[in-house]
């Protein structure tokens, strides 16, 4: 039941023109699709082929093409087969529509993406900040967020050469630090 | 010998003033017998401030059995006496750590597990974590480790003990003394608006804690953004509408 | 937080006030925090506030070495570490497209088990001593300590172990592990009866328990929610069977439901399945010593190791519902992007939020421990 | 002129200064003087408190149809007048001042409300001083009609409760009409003597229709169970210092005059003797029971209510059960109990009503959600209410413990295991409100906007400080009180208690001065404890624990609405305001009837009313 | 000469109170660590916890009412142990009986609202709230075994009732004259003392412990001095009443530690209830136990 039913999907998904559509095994498919038609699509796999389950949405920013790739993993519980359907949306201005209308969980992971990487969901409930609520800096899962930058800039480190390390080594002991690794 | 055996333990930072000997011998044995209670009865804040709070449990339930050494858990800062701080400190967290203890009652000791608390652990790069802790408080004990069994977390708190019983612990009236430098610090970090509900400068002069470190220019700066908090006292007449009439922020807004 | 809000502000006449539960407080799983407005015992609205925890491990990993990730990724969930190694060793594996040995798949099978009763073990805990029962937890996290002492002998480590690598796992076992652990499973079993008697048949427990955030099958698929929490509204669904991974089709093990969807289904659900992983383990216990062979696989150099460029993602099964990872590499020798979806992500902040409002304050905690959320999975 | 004609005159003289200076800024001040002189009348009678005199007769009499209207005082009325006057006193002193200026600068008129006070100190005493049922039933509607006169006077919502008041007053006044006729058809007189020794002689069902109707009658002054409805909201409206009075001694009338007829004149011995068939209750048991039950509805009706004047305001119909409770039982404690607590409830009713009344003054809210944190603002009027409900909770050191405890302890003598548990569940229930009442008011979170608040002015907090003086030191010293409620009892014709100035002389008696020292000396040693520890450093509000969080003023942190959650779960669905729908049903009868009535007036037609002769006549014929 | 032998047996009672509550907390701490498989505190951990506590450099207060709230927590407490008759003593057992006795041990739990109330923290008025309820649901059935007490003895004074039980061997105990009001008693010590599973107003999870929320140094120190009282004079009561009170020390004590051990015992063993349910349980059970028991002593 559950093959043919997969079966099918694969054969309604090869025949749409505008998606590419690759099987990686059984449970695992893979949809190449343009943004203006995910939700569509979604609409399709939650509503006709019991996709009910959205796993995860996971944003990955490709700065070099200047892109955000947003993947919507979700679920079947009936057919136990997990399609990431991948769109890319222009880094500017950023904006993208929500699913929340079709997977409640979505409101999660759209505000985590807001949050994370700047991308405005409309029409998701909550886009407040929830984890960064304290945070001023940019949105820090960007690739243009230097986190290692920001770190060095903000924070003191604790001296790891104290007094008596000095007293030790200057009776010709301790602990030797290269010159290249002192920070 | 082992060159690391030469490593003190301790950093000894100055005299502590606790251990200044009264001249009344019954006033020191009174001392003593407090400072015996205060390290036979610690009680703990129950804040799991990071991961290292997984092993608390352990140490508190069936097989390590804290209560043995009169350590038991409490729910609020009000309450408590040591603050353990279990691991790395998000910034987020960072500032509840502060307010938790400012509103703990002194002598209050503060107990940095992990290795995250000494310099940010495995996660120095990350924007999210403070990495000193003890810029920010006076650490008592670190108990390094990722994460510190409960052997070492009960080995620890005895040394701890052991420090309070010998009036050596006595950190907290650091964070009074030098409240200007902890306080820069945090603003550092924070914002130079940073405050919190407790009032430490009244507190320090009413415990005679002061001394000139106390204040400087960060307090200045604290007190310039700070709506100060004075405790209701109950007032019979007409006193309360000077205190109104005195209130610098009204007088700004004008 | 505001500093400038102690100005006087004029507050609004209502019936309503406010209520902090965490980041300092009993009720609440580790460092969170959730508000709620509450009239007399009733919750009128409730708030999740994360990011307590956050340290940023995302943007970590993508700063760090492939092998170097292996030793963050534990962290991310503390209670239940162990599933956290095994999906991104997985996720290199498939990346790389290696094959690991079936010893390797054994001993991960092993150890991802025994990392599930000692969570099992001590979400109970938890779940007790909201309702004000300490016993439980105190028997629960001296046994869990137990199954620690196990993790410490075949891994060197008490919590985080780091045994996985992708490839397979560090080392193999040492001799006479699997007598100790049967010893053990016998022990555990021994005093499932005492935990019954003590906890899950109380009577006042089951009152305090019975209908306490209660979700119907239809909410918990709309919300996302997975694993036991799934389980205890009856959908017969774990990702062991149904998205097998390792040797999970290889091993006899039943998917425990419950009807009722509520605080106590959740917890029995759980006890049943330290039933299943006791008898999992038993599996094993008779089953490996036939598998031979090596424990991992050869693998690059690990300190310069380009993984193939690619996509994947990875789900298994933690003790909290379905963990998964989306792994995007660029052919670097760093991880071009990690996403972790920790199950708690869904518990701890949607579920949670719906399930508190309309039900009373004595209860809050008492779902929050119920739905085991673990909140660094959320903060990551 | 005897003491009691120069207390009607200068009564009487109160009335008219009140309502000619009332309006003046010394006219309080005046009227307050003029009730203070009352006080002295009264006190040239005080031999009557002690025993030594019996009666002091009025030289005011005259004959109506042969029979003669006489007023004089015993020492119930003494001991009804002395609290009426105390209750008028510290009233208008109250209102004399800031209250009177303010209540006057919002447009009410303080001529009015002098003027109404004084009415009714002056009716009550009319009534109090009544020597025969004529005068006592003249007193009885004077009284009314002056208790809605102040109640009317706010206008409005409080208009509408006054007439609610007065439908049931007539409603009463026709039952105590009707019952009085009664009398007269029986005994041939309206003399309290000829009653009362006619009374051991009359037929048992006689007896049942007059005690249902004098009780009911009486009832509904004393709102005793299902005529409790009107109390509450009407006395809660009353503006300032008059719901003090009223909740002090208004309703105490019909306790008068209850006591007067039933117990006094028919006595409670012959309504043992009255059984109810069928059952195993006597009408002192029914009476018992209307009062336990009086004591539990209204009590844990105020727990529900979250306006802190209707609160007290169901207090004060609850602890009527008290009162009616102690005199049915009708032996020496229980008696002097009763007795008792009518004059200790009057001391912190009248406190707590003007301590409420303080904090409206200040914040212009009684609205329990409202307010919060106002002991640094108004500590002395905190003081009051502390002291107050401590009396109203019925505990230690307070007298309203002492009156609550001799209830009890008659209880367990007369062996009635459930009159006290029901007793006892009214007193937990007054714990639970009036803590609620002084958190929400008093304690927990100071609302931005009552940050400026100041303690009341002086000329309100005095009268306060003395009422908790009365309170403590009658607590302290029980026997000032219980002499009094002893030559009452003699007077009355009920066994009389044995006291002593600390308390009950009994076995397992009572020694308040003992008890109260020893209160006190562990109170001392509990300071002496606390200083043990070191000095204490006052912190602001804010810096409270908040689950880690930081506290903002924005911050709704004070616990106020639905106080007892878990309580109401239980009980809530009990609630079902039974009496209301009661209350409604009959008013819808009787609109049905009156309107039939009116239809029958009407559009009478001459046909109709010939055809109802008509079948009248046959049927007189063929039957 | 009588009146200081009496001045000195006021100042002892509270005292020996104190030092034998001390005692029983020790014993309920232990209690509880053997059932949860452990070792528990040593033998002086309550005295240090007090002593720790009084100690503390930094005394936190919310306001005066907070202070005498505080004050009069203990202060109450120390003049109810005058109430409660001790072998050798009877302090003011004479000057009001059971009744009273019911009411002064109020004006702690009151001292103690008013001290919580005054800290603004709703954690702690709920707390309360749940503490009142509570005493709602204990009271009625506490107040029940009073009255049946003192009928059954024909006195409310607690030193006559030992009396009347020490006349004869143990057949004129109270426990045997009215065995379902022993029960009923039994029944509701756990909630008189405040434990599981009546131990609604503290709950941790839920509110923080309550009314401790803000109680920190000597004010914390003085709800411990309390907590010593309490179970001393749940102890104390249920033995007066049932089990021929105090004539000997020696025989004295293990009764009271075995009346507080008896709910010790089982209150590790249990989640608390519901606010609502311990009122139903309260008025089910003990009362009807309470009701029947009190129709066979009145017959």
């Amino acid at each position: 039941m559950s093959k043919e039913l997969n079966l099918w999907l694969d054969d309604l998904l090869k025949d749409i023109k505008i998606i590419q559509f690759k099987r990686k095994n059984s449970r695992r498919v893979r949809i190449d699709i343009a943004p203006e038609a995910l939700p569509a699509l979604l609409e399709l796999l939650q509503g006709r082929a019991s996709y009910v389950h959205l796993s995860a949405i996971t944003c990955v920013d490709w700065i070099e093409d200047d892109e955000f790739e947003l993947v919507y993993h979700v679920w079947s519980y009936e057919t136990n087969s997990l399609v990431s359907a991948h769109t890319r949306i222009s880094r500017d201005p950023g904006v993208y529509l929500s699913v929340y209308d079709l997977y409640t969980p979505a409101a999660f992971f759209e505000r985590d993406i807001h949050e994370m990487f700047g991308l405005y969901f409309e029409g998701s409930p909550d886009m407040e900040k929830f984890i960064l609520t304290e945070w001023n800096g940019p949105p820090p899962m960007r690739k243009d967020f230097d986190s290692e930058a920001f770190v060095n800039q903000t924070f003191s480190w604790e001296e790891y050469h104290p007094q008596w390390l000095k007293d030790i080594e200057a009776e010709g002991g301790g602990i030797t630090t290269r010159p290249e690794d002192v920070r | 010998m082992n060159e690391l055996d030469k490593i003190p333990v301790r950093q000894e930072l100055s005299v502590a003033e606790g251990n200044v000997k009264r001249s009344n011998p019954l006033a020191n044995v009174f001392d003593e017998l407090v400072r015996f209670c205060q390290s036979r009865s610690m009680f703990m804040l129950h804040y799991c401030t990071g991961c290292g709070a997984i092993e608390l449990p352990p140490a508190m339930t069936s097989r390590f059995d804290m209560e043995r050494l009169g350590i038991q858990p409490m729910v609020t800062p009000r309450q408590a006496d040591i603050l353990l701080i279990t691991g790395y400190v998000s910034v987020k967290t960072l500032k509840r750590i502060i307010l938790t203890y400012e509103q703990m009652p002194s002598p209050k000791y503060v107990i940095g597990i992990c290795s995250c608390t000494v310099n940010g652990g495995m996660y120095w790069q990350s924007y999210a974590t403070a990495k000193v802790l003890k810029e920010y408080l006076p650490v008592d004990i670190y108990i390094a480790g990722c994460m510190p069994r409960p052997e070492a977390v009960i080995s620890g708190l005895r040394d701890l003990m052991g420090d309070i019983k010998s009036g050596r612990a006595d950190n907290w009236k650091r964070y009074f003394q030098n409240y200007d430098h902890y306080l820069g610090n945090q603003q550092k970090l924070f914002g130079e608006d940073w405050q919190t509900p407790t009032d430490i400068i009244a507190e320090a002069e009413h415990y005679g804690l002061m001394t000139d470190q106390t204040l400087g220019e960060h307090t200045a700066l604290l007190q310039k953004h700070q709506q100060p908090l004075e405790a209701l006292e109950f007032s019979l007449g007409e006193k309360r509408e000077k205190i109104q009439g005195e209130n610098p922020r009204e007088k700004n807004n004008e | 937080m505001r500093p400038e809000n102690y100005e006087a502000i004029k507050q609004p006449p209502s019936n309503e006030f406010e209520l902090n539960f965490g980041p300092n407080h009993p009720g609440i799983e580790g460092n969170y925090a959730f508000r709620v407005k509450l009239n007399g015992d009733e919750v009128l609205s409730a708030r999740a506030d994360a990011g307590y925890l956050h340290r940023g491990f995302e943007k970590l990993m993508e700063g760090r070495l492939w092998i170097q990730n292996i030793a963050l990724v534990p962290r991310i969930c503390v209670p239940d570490p162990v599933p956290m190694e095994v999906c991104y060793s997985l996720a290199i594996e498939e990346l790389c497209g290696l094959e690991i040995p079936e010893r390797a798949m054994w001993l991960r099978v092993m150890q991802l088990e025994m990392s599930r009763l000692a969570a099992h073990l001590f979400a109970f805990g938890g779940h007790a001593a909201t309702t004000g029962m300490y016993t439980p937890m105190f028997w629960g996290v001296a046994d869990r300590d137990l199954i620690l002492d196990r993790f410490e002998e075949l891994t060197g480590g008490r919590v985080y172990s780091i045994y996985n690598i992708p490839g397979g796992v560090r080392r193999d076992m040492p001799d006479g592990f699997l007598d100790r652990l049967g010893t053990l499973l016998d022990y555990l079993d021994s005093r499932l009866p005492d935990y019954d008697s003590l906890f899950f048949r109380n009577q006042v427990f089951i009152k305090r328990a019975r209908d306490v955030g209660a979700m119907t099958q239809e909410q918990a698929l709309k919300w996302g929610v997975t694993g036991p929490n799934l389980r205890a509204t009856g959908l017969a669904f774990d990702v062991r069977r149904d998205d097998p991974y390792l040797v999970y089709d290889k091993i006899d093990f039943d998917i425990v439901t419950e009807p009722g969807g509520d605080a106590l289904s959740r917890n029995l659900v759980r006890r049943a399945e330290l039933k299943q992983s006791i008898r999992i383990l038993r599996q094993i216990i008779k089953h490996l010593p036939s598998v031979k062979g090596a424990v991992r696989c050869p693998i690059p150099n690990p300190l310069a190791w380009n993984v193939p460029a690619g996509e994947t993602y990875t789900r298994v099964e933690s003790s909290k519902g379905e963990l998964a990872y989306y792994v995007v590499s660029n052919g670097g020798d760093k991880p071009y992007r990690v996403h972790v979806r920790g199950p708690s992500s869904m518990h701890a902040v949607q579920v949670l939020e719906k399930l508190a409002v309309g039900s009373r304050l004595e209860d809050v905690a008492q779902i929050m421990f119920s739905l085991d959320a673990c909140p660094p999975e959320v903060d990551r | 002129m005897t003491a009691l004609d120069y207390l009607l005159l200068i009564s009487a003289i109160t009335v008219v200064i009140a309502l000619l200076a009332g309006n003046m800024r010394v006219g309080g001040w005046l009227v307050t003087i003029l009730y203070a002189l009352q006080g002295a009348a009264l006190l040239m009678m005080s031999g009557l408190g002690y025993s030594t005199l019996t009666v002091v007769q009025s030289s005011l009499r005259f004959n109506v149809l042969s029979e003669q209207m006489l007023w004089r005082f015993d020492a119930l009325s003494w001991f009804f007048a002395l609290i009426t006057i105390g209750a008028g006193l510290f009233c208008s002193w109250f209102a004399s001042g800031e209250w009177g200026e303010k209540y006057r600068d919002n447009g009410g008129s303080l001529r009015l409300f002098h003027g109404a006070l004084a009415l009714n100190v002056f009716t009550m005493l009319v009534l109090l001083a009544s020597g025969d049922l004529l005068t006592l039933f003249i007193g009885w509607e004077l009284v009314s009609w002056a208790s809605f006169l102040i109640m009317a006077l706010a206008g409005g919502k409080a208009f509408n409760y006054a007439m609610r008041y007065i439908s049931y007053a007539f409603a009463g006044a026709m039952a105590v009409l009707g019952g009085l006729l009664l009398i007269y058809a029986e005994v041939g007189s309206f003399d309290f003597q000829s009653l009362k020794e006619a009374a051991p002689q009359m037929q048992a069902s006689t007896l049942w229709l007059l005690v249902v109707l004098l009780t009911a009658g009486f009832g509904v002054k004393m709102a005793i169970l299902p005529f409790h409805l009107w109390q509450a909201k009407a006395y809660a409206e009353t503006p300032g210092p008059g719901a003090a009075f009223l909740g002090a001694i208004s309703s105490r009338m019909g306790l008068f005059a209850f006591i007067v007829v039933i117990v006094q004149l028919i006595g409670i011995s012959r309504l043992v003797e009255m059984e109810i068939p069928y059952t195993f209750l006597d009408a002192q048991d029914l009476l018992a029971w209307i009062a336990v039950f009086t004591i539990i509805i209204p009590t844990y009706i105020a727990l529900r209510q979250h306006d802190a004047r209707r609160l007290l305001a169901w207090h004060g119909v609850g602890q009527t059960g008290y009162m009616l409770l102690g005199l049915v039982i009708a032996n020496d404690l229980g008696s002097a109990g009763g007795l008792m607590h009518v004059f200790n409830y009057a001391s912190y009713q009248a406190m707590l009503f003007m301590a409420v009344v303080a904090v409206m003054h200040r914040t212009g809210t009684s609205d329990l959600n409202k307010l919060g944190g106002l002991f640094t603002r108004m500590p002395l009027s905190y003081l009051a209410m502390l002291i107050g409900i401590i009396g109203l909770a019925g505990l230690p050191p307070m007298n309203g413990f002492v009156s609550k405890w001799l209830i009890y302890r008659s209880l367990i003598v007369d062996g009635s295991p459930l009159l006290f548990i029901a007793a006892v569940i009214g007193t937990l229930g007054t714990i639970l409100s009036v803590y609620k009442l002084i958190h929400n008011i008093f304690l927990g979170q100071l609302r931005v906007e009552h940050a400026a608040v100041r303690e009341a002015p002086l000329s309100m907090v005095i009268p306060m400080m003395l009422l908790a003086a009365v309170v403590f030191v009658t607590g302290y010293f029980p026997g000032l009180v219980l002499d009094w409620t002893s030559a009452v009892q003699a007077s009355i014709g009920l066994p009389v208690l044995a006291h002593h100035l600390g308390g009950v002389d009994m076995k397992g008696g009572l020694d308040m001065i003992w008890i109260v020292s020893v209160l006190l000396v562990g109170f001392g040693f509990g300071t002496l404890v606390f200083f043990l520890g070191g000095r204490s450093k006052r912190v602001h509000q804010l810096d409270n624990y908040a689950g880690g969080h930081f506290l903002t003023a924005e911050t709704r942190y004070h616990y106020s609405d639905n106080f007892y959650p878990g309580l109401m779960h239980l009980i809530g669905p009990w609630y079902r305001n039974s009496f209301e729908w009661l209350e409604r049903g009959v008013i819808s009868a009787v609109d049905i009837l009156s309107t039939a009535m009116q239809g029958l007036y009407r559009n009478a037609h001459p046909s109709y009313l010939l055809l109802v002769a008509v079948v009248f006549a046959l049927s007189w014929v063929i039957v | 000469m009588h009146f200081y032998e009496l001045l000195v047996e006021l100042l002892l009672m509270p005292i020996l109170a104190f030092v034998i509550g001390l005692a029983m907390v020790l014993m309920m701490r232990r209690i509880g660590a053997r059932i949860q498989r452990r070792v528990g505190p040593p033998v002086l951990q309550p005295i240090y916890d007090i002593i720790k506590l009084y100690s503390k450099e930094t005394q936190i207060s919310h306001g005066l009412m907070h202070e005498i709230g505080i004050i009069m927590a203990v202060g109450g407490f120390i003049a109810a142990m005058t109430l409660l008759p001790v072998p050798g003593m009877s302090g003011l057992t004479d000057k009001g009986g059971a009744v009273t006795l019911a009411y002064m041990l109020m004006i702690p739990s009151l001292g103690m609202a008013l001290g919580v109330g005054q800290c603004a923290n709703p954690n702690g008025s709920i707390g309360i709230s749940r503490a009142l309820t509570a005493m709602l649901a204990y009271d009625i059935p506490f107040i029940l075994v009073i009255f049946g007490a003192s009928y059954v003895y024909g006195t409310t004074n607690l030193a006559e009732m030992v009396a009347i039980q020490q006349q004869q061997d143990v057949s004129s105990w109270g426990i045997v004259q009215m065995p379902l009001l022993a029960l009923t008693a039994l029944l509701i010590l756990p909630a008189t003392m405040g434990k599981h599973p009546f131990e609604i107003y503290v709950a941790p999870s839920e509110i923080a412990t309550g009314p401790m929320v803000e109680m920190s140094g000597k004010f914390m120190g003085g709800l411990f001095v309390m907590q010593c009282f309490q179970l001393y004079t749940a102890g104390v009561i249920f033995t007066t009443l049932f089990l021929g009170g105090g004539v000997y020390w020696i025989t004295f004590l293990p009764k009271i530690f075995l009346v507080v051990a008896i709910p010790m015992s089982v209150a590790y063993l249990f989640p608390r209830y519901r606010t609502e349910d311990v009122l139903r349980l309260m008025w089910k059970w003990p009362m009807l136990l309470g009701l029947i028991g009190l129709a066979v002593v009145m017959k």
